[in-house]
């Protein structure tokens, strides 16, 4: 596994999790590094803006973009997953990776999500489908909007939003697995290997 | 380093490794938990706990009341009395092999199971896993008591799983003991935190396990606590007769050695003959680390309880402190030949421990000794002459009771 | 649909985990990192580490606990309170491990920076934090640093209401530390009806967790000492709670195989 | 009373039967036992190896019963060192005032070569109890200490979970015990019919001992057996060279402790036996008693079946040693149980096999048979 250092926020949880469940981890925001992994992982944490701001100064944009498209797997969590659409509102419009079209906009009724929510599978994934039911562990006040095909698994507070989002390789999830205690280890191990030997 | 803080009441200060809090008039919390020994109904709390103990009698007759952990000395005796006489429980006694074993201690114990008899549960762990074990956590802890500690608290709990007996009685609370972590009507249960955190200095078996070190998990699996499930599928539940009987260590074994022969011996480092008479090294050399790592040793331990207790005057107590806290030991050789270190090589092993902020190195080759007991103002000087200290544990017999110092592996213990 | 929680707190103070009993006696409890873990493996909904002394004595956030926390590699969300000071105290909290932050006294002596966290951070990881008490049927806020009760002020309510903290934590904080202590009029006269709530503060039986919980503003339970005196305290509550949308308890089993689906 | 052809064997142990040529199970296995092939027989071992699992989060492999006496030491490192298995070495220990320093000591010695030990030990008193009420109602006070120890080992075995049981000789093989006959020779799950243990514990509750006072004494159940998938495997079976004195010489030499005492006070020709306490002795001379035969008898006919002497030398020490005990172990046997040693002669007196025995004028016992002649 390799974790996309954009230079802010600790990826130690993230390390943990992916160590307990037995992936070796790699940290970095430096092409040979990443190149050299399996599966790439953008981490959640920080303001979509800075983020994007960081990966166009590693350069790792455009090399994410080609990746995608060499169908490599890509997971994104939390913010991560936000970079995965085309663009963001947080803050002040940004573009993303636009690996996943859809756009990110503020929650607005009511304008945060979190807590514990379970997730509800609304397409057959078999990466996500042990996992239907489940609670997982949000924190964000910006959501993904986007076409149907790429939305998964939706969770419901008051409106219904993307909590896994997917096209090909490359997958986003609103929640914090490496926060979710049993059920993320579960889920995180199913998405990797999944990907991984597909 | 903050500066110390000092109990007006007993010799306790704020460097205590499981921690002390004071109040505005500068009494410390272990003393003031120690006042309600003298505030609680304890004929009530005794009530309280046949309530507590009464669904787990086993009524099929088909298995133990409970588990009752036991070793040659500490409150044993006065556990399983309290278990079996006036409780009326059927308990299976468990114990854990440290190796050091005295002579004394096999014969108390051998001695406890025919006064109540009862059946009794012996785990011995491979010497070469204990050696390795230990030898890692001298290093890194300054710790030779890791694993016994770590298995007195864990193969009871194994015990209560793989038996399918759920209750285990534990005799007083630790920390509520000693810097009153807890007050008796919390009513504190045994917990895998508190194991870790204080029994084990953090280091739960698994954590002994680095790339770095030699340990492998065929030496540490047996120290490991049990899962979470089998505790809950078995209903495990570790409680305490210390929050339900007014607990006074001394006039208890003073009983046990009256009623049912119970033996102390001398030490040279405390005044109190009636604990860890069953242990070579707990007075010596594991003594030693405790007095180079936090600066005072078990002697500060007893004075302060007897003080609590007003059989001491807080003079009187640092007096004894002071004059047994630096009496050398009796049996290091015995340590270093049974671990295979040299004495030379065990003493640089031990002086890695050696707190600075009570030990300073004097050229050419010593060390100055300004532990806590050196700090402690002597309110008057006259209780501090070495005669006139009150004598008030007896000791009937010595640690090597029948033969010479070497360890008891699994002895006799009879006649 | 969205659970309503169990937050596990670990008060700290002079660098050691305590027991801490109407804001002013305290007992030893051990290494906070020890509590913080175990309520981990407990499967606590939220940890919430207080460290009460920085507050008073105005020193910055504990930011090396918050890194030994780190270490651990916890499965469950953190909360840190105790010293914020700046948005960049906050800022860096949350890059030391932290979900979300609990401001307390900043958010009466400048709520500015309470709203520049929000708009850093999101308001969804910061808690506002009230000790309330009641004084002759009325609700008083405690001014922790000056010790004395005063109504809530206007700016901490009008702060409350913009959304720029997520949830309030109420602390009934002279109850604190005592067996079903907390006092529900609390919540029920709280005058801000919107604003989810924690509440805090003796709280130890089931019976008061199943009455709070359902109020439809309250969000989320913390317990403090009360989860210091059982093994598996969290999931006994948890058993007992089991009609009220909490997540159920979970015993750990390190057995391989069965974890994974 | 008829003796064995080969050995100094006689007909009268139960469960027993001779071949018509009119050799006793022993011999008979041993004629056998010449034409094993134990090479295959110690592949088959092989083969059952990578069949043990561990239950999950256990290390260890199997439980091995041990006293500390020389079959088990030489077992537990036989299992360690030749099969490469971790085995848990379970040890059912007298009280203090019965086990032997030899003893403690033997016990010791297995745990410092490195195996881990589980030592279970009775309550005292009931132990005690017991002894008397099995030695007045089967003039054999064994017969509870027995169970205890036979239960011991399926009882750990279970609630360990490490369901195979390695165990020592093949009672039905070895000295005849026919009753334990599994599916095949190396199969002990019938372990539980030998005549040791045919009694069971019912005898107990009947005088007096409710049931969660004699919990050490109860056999595991079929049901408890076939539930936790307990599988005993008599090693005896596998190795061609099992025997009283071989056993001691691959013991001794990793550390085992023998006795010093001579046959004249034991009964025991080397001194390789019953060395975890006194008593065991005695009892053999209360078997010798009842039908003809003691320790110096197993002794002689090992030696006999291997041609290491011939029967006249068997027989001159059959004559001389078979059925001794000093007397000090009987006084010891009396105070513990609180009889008085009148007492104590009256029983045994009681239980003796008339046919072989009488009493002559002066209240001594006689023998009435000639050793390897009989009546």
């Amino acid at each position: 596994m390799g974790i996309v250092d954009y230079g802010i926020g600790n990826h130690a949880s993230v390390m943990h999790s992916l160590r307990d469940i037995g992936f070796r981890v790699r940290v970095g925001s430096e092409i040979d590094v990443l190149n050299d992994v399996d599966v790439l992982l953008l981490p959640g944490v920080g303001a979509y803006p800075t983020a994007m701001k960081a990966l166009h100064q590693h350069g790792l944009v455009g090399y994410l973009q080609d990746q995608a498209r060499a169908q490599r797997p890509i997971i994104g969590i939390c913010l991560g997953m936000q970079l995965l659409a085309s663009a963001s509102h947080e803050l002040q419009y940004t573009d993303g990776l636009d690996l996943i079209p859809g756009k990110v906009v503020p929650l607005t009724e009511p304008k945060w999500h979190i807590g514990w929510n379970t997730i509800e599978c609304v397409q057959r994934d078999s990466l996500l489908w042990p996992s239907d039911g489940q609670a997982f562990y949000f924190n964000h006040s910006f959501a993904y909007q986007g076409p149907p095909e790429y939305q998964v698994c939706v969770s419901r507070h008051l409106t219904t939003l993307s909590s896994v989002i997917r096209r090909g390789k490359v997958v986003g999830l609103q929640f914090h697995p490496e926060k979710s205690q049993a059920a993320g280890r579960i889920l995180l191990k199913n998405v990797v290997f999944g990907l991984a030997h597909a | 380093m903050p500066d110390i803080t000092f109990c007006k009441r007993c010799l306790y200060s704020s460097v205590h490794p499981l921690g002390l809090t004071f109040d505005g008039d500068g009494i410390c919390s272990g003393c003031r938990i120690h006042e309600e020994k003298d505030s609680l109904d304890w004929s009530s709390r005794w009530q309280k706990l046949e309530s507590v103990v009464q669904p787990y009698r086993n009524r099929d007759g088909r298995n133990y009341d409970c588990i009752v952990p036991v070793t040659g000395s500490g409150d044993s005796y006065y556990i399983v009395y309290l278990v079996k006489q006036r409780l009326g429980l059927n308990p299976l006694l468990v114990t854990y092999n440290k190796y050091f074993n005295t002579p004394l201690g096999i014969r108390n114990l051998a001695n406890l199971r025919i006064r109540f008899n009862c059946d009794i549960l012996y785990q011995n762990i491979n010497p070469n896993s204990v050696k390795k074990i230990i030898r890692g956590t001298l290093r890194r802890f300054g710790s030779i008591y890791w694993p016994i500690l770590a298995g007195q608290t864990v193969f009871p709990v194994q015990t209560a799983v793989r038996y399918q007996v759920p209750l285990i009685i534990w005799g007083a609370h630790q920390g509520l003991e000693q810097v009153g972590m807890f007050s008796h009507e919390h009513e504190v249960e045994m917990t895998r935190r508190y194991r870790k955190d204080h029994d084990l200095m953090g280091a739960e078996a698994d954590d002994l396990l680095s790339i770095f070190d030699t340990l492998t998990e065929e030496d540490i699996w047996q120290f490991r606590y049990p899962d979470d499930d089998e505790l809950k599928s078995v209903g495990v539940r570790g409680i305490y007769l210390g929050n339900y009987v007014r607990w006074d260590p001394k006039a208890q074994h003073e009983q046990m050695m009256r009623d049912y022969d119970y033996r102390t011996a001398m030490f040279s480092r405390t005044f109190d003959r009636y604990d860890y008479v069953d242990c070579f090294n707990y007075m010596d050399v594991h003594d030693l680390l405790k007095l180079y790592k936090h600066g005072y040793s078990k002697v500060t331990d007893h004075a302060t309880r007897e003080i609590r207790f007003g059989r001491l005057t807080r003079d009187e107590g640092l007096a004894l402190v002071r004059q047994h806290e630096l009496a050398p030991l009796r049996f290091l050789d015995q340590f270093c030949e049974w671990l295979g270190v040299t004495p030379r090589s065990m003493q640089f092993l031990l002086d890695q421990h050696r707190n600075r902020r009570f030990w300073t190195k004097t050229e050419p080759a010593g060390w100055e000794f300004r532990g806590v007991s050196t700090m402690q103002d002597q309110r008057n000087s006259e209780a501090s002459g070495r005669t006139g200290l009150p004598d008030i544990f007896k000791a009937n017999d010595k640690l090597e009771y029948d033969r010479n110092s070497d360890y008891v592996t699994i002895g006799k213990g009879w006649p | 649909m969205l659970k309503k929680r169990l937050v596990g707190v670990v008060t700290v103070k002079d660098g050691w985990a305590v027991q801490s009993f109407g804001y002013k006696r305290y007992l030893p409890l051990g290494r906070p990192e020890c509590l913080i873990e175990n309520l981990d493996r407990w499967g606590a909904d939220e940890i919430l580490v207080q460290v009460i002394d920085r507050s008073v004595d105005c020193q910055i956030p504990d930011f090396e606990l918050l890194e030994r926390i780190a270490r651990l590699g916890l499965e469950t969300p953190l909360i840190y309170g105790g010293g914020i000071r700046s948005v960049h105290d906050g800022v860096r909290a949350i890059q030391f491990g932290a979900d979300r932050l609990v401001v307390d006294s900043i958010a009466h002596d400048d709520p500015c920076i309470v709203r520049g966290l929000s708009e850093q951070l999101g308001a969804q990881a910061i808690i506002a934090a009230l000790p309330l008490s009641l004084h002759s049927g009325r609700i008083e806020w405690l001014d922790y640093r000056r010790r004395c009760a005063t109504p809530i002020p206007e700016d901490i309510l009008s702060l409350l209401e913009t959304g720029v903290a997520s949830e309030t934590l109420i602390i009934d904080w002279t109850n604190e530390g005592y067996p079903e202590a907390f006092q529900v009029d609390l919540v029920k006269m709280f005058p801000l009806s919107a604003v989810p709530l924690i509440a805090f503060g003796g709280i130890s039986a089931s019976r008061q967790m199943i009455e709070l919980l359902s109020f439809s503003n309250v969000a989320a339970i913390a317990v403090g000492n009360f989860l210091s005196y059982r093994e598996h305290a969290v999931q006994e509550f948890k058993k007992a709670l089991a009609g009220m949308s909490l997540r159920p308890p979970v015993y750990e089993s390190t057995l391989p195989g069965l974890t994974d689906a | 009373m008829k003796y064995c052809k080969l050995c100094l064997q006689p007909d009268t142990r139960p469960n027993t039967v001779f071949t018509n040529e009119g050799l006793c199970p022993a011999c008979h296995y041993y004629e056998e036992s010449k034409k094993i092939d134990w090479q295959e027989r110690y592949e088959i071992l092989l083969d059952l190896i990578p069949s043990i699992s561990r239950a999950p989060g256990q290390h260890f492999d199997c439980i091995i019963g041990v006293s500390g006496g020389k079959d088990s030491t030489r077992q537990a490192v036989w299992v360690r060192e030749k099969l490469g298995l971790k085995p848990l070495l379970v040890c059912l220990s007298h009280p203090p005032q019965q086990v032997s320093q030899l003893g403690v000591d033997n016990i010791s010695n297995l745990i410092n070569m490195g195996f881990d030990v589980v030592l279970s030990s009775p309550a005292p008193q009931t132990w005690r109890d017991l002894m008397r009420d099995s030695f007045f109602k089967f003039a054999n006070w064994a017969r509870s200490s027995e169970l205890a120890l036979f239960s011991s080992v399926p009882q750990l075995a279970i609630r360990y979970k490490i369901p195979l049981i390695f165990w020592g000789e093949n009672p039905a093989l070895q000295i005849g015990d026919l009753s334990t006959m599994g599916r095949n020779g190396y199969d002990g799950n019938n372990l539980r019919y030998s005549n040791t243990l045919s009694s069971g514990h019912a005898w107990m509750v009947e005088s007096g001992f409710n049931l969660n006072s004699i919990l050490p004494y109860i056999y595991p159940t079929h049901e408890e057996f076939d539930s936790s998938r307990i599988q005993i495997v008599f090693l005896g079976w596998f190795i061609g060279d099992w025997g009283l004195v071989n056993n001691a010489s691959y013991a001794c030499p990793v550390g085992l402790g023998i006795r010093s005492e001579g046959p004249e006070e034991t009964g025991d020709l080397y001194g390789l036996s019953n060395l975890d306490e006194d008593w065991h002795n005695m009892n053999q001379m209360v078997k010798y008693l009842k039908f003809g035969f003691g320790k110096v008898t197993e002794y002689v006919n090992e030696e006999l079946r291997s041609g290491a002497i011939n029967r006249s030398t068997a027989i001159d020490l059959v004559e001389r040693y078979d059925g001794k005990c000093s007397e000090k172990y009987i006084r010891s046997f009396c105070e513990f149980i609180r009889i008085s040693q009148d007492e104590f002669w009256a029983h045994i007196k009681r239980f003796m096999n008339r046919d072989l025995f009488e009493i002559d004028s002066t209240g001594n016992i006689q023998k009435k048979f000639k050793v390897g002649v009989g009546l």
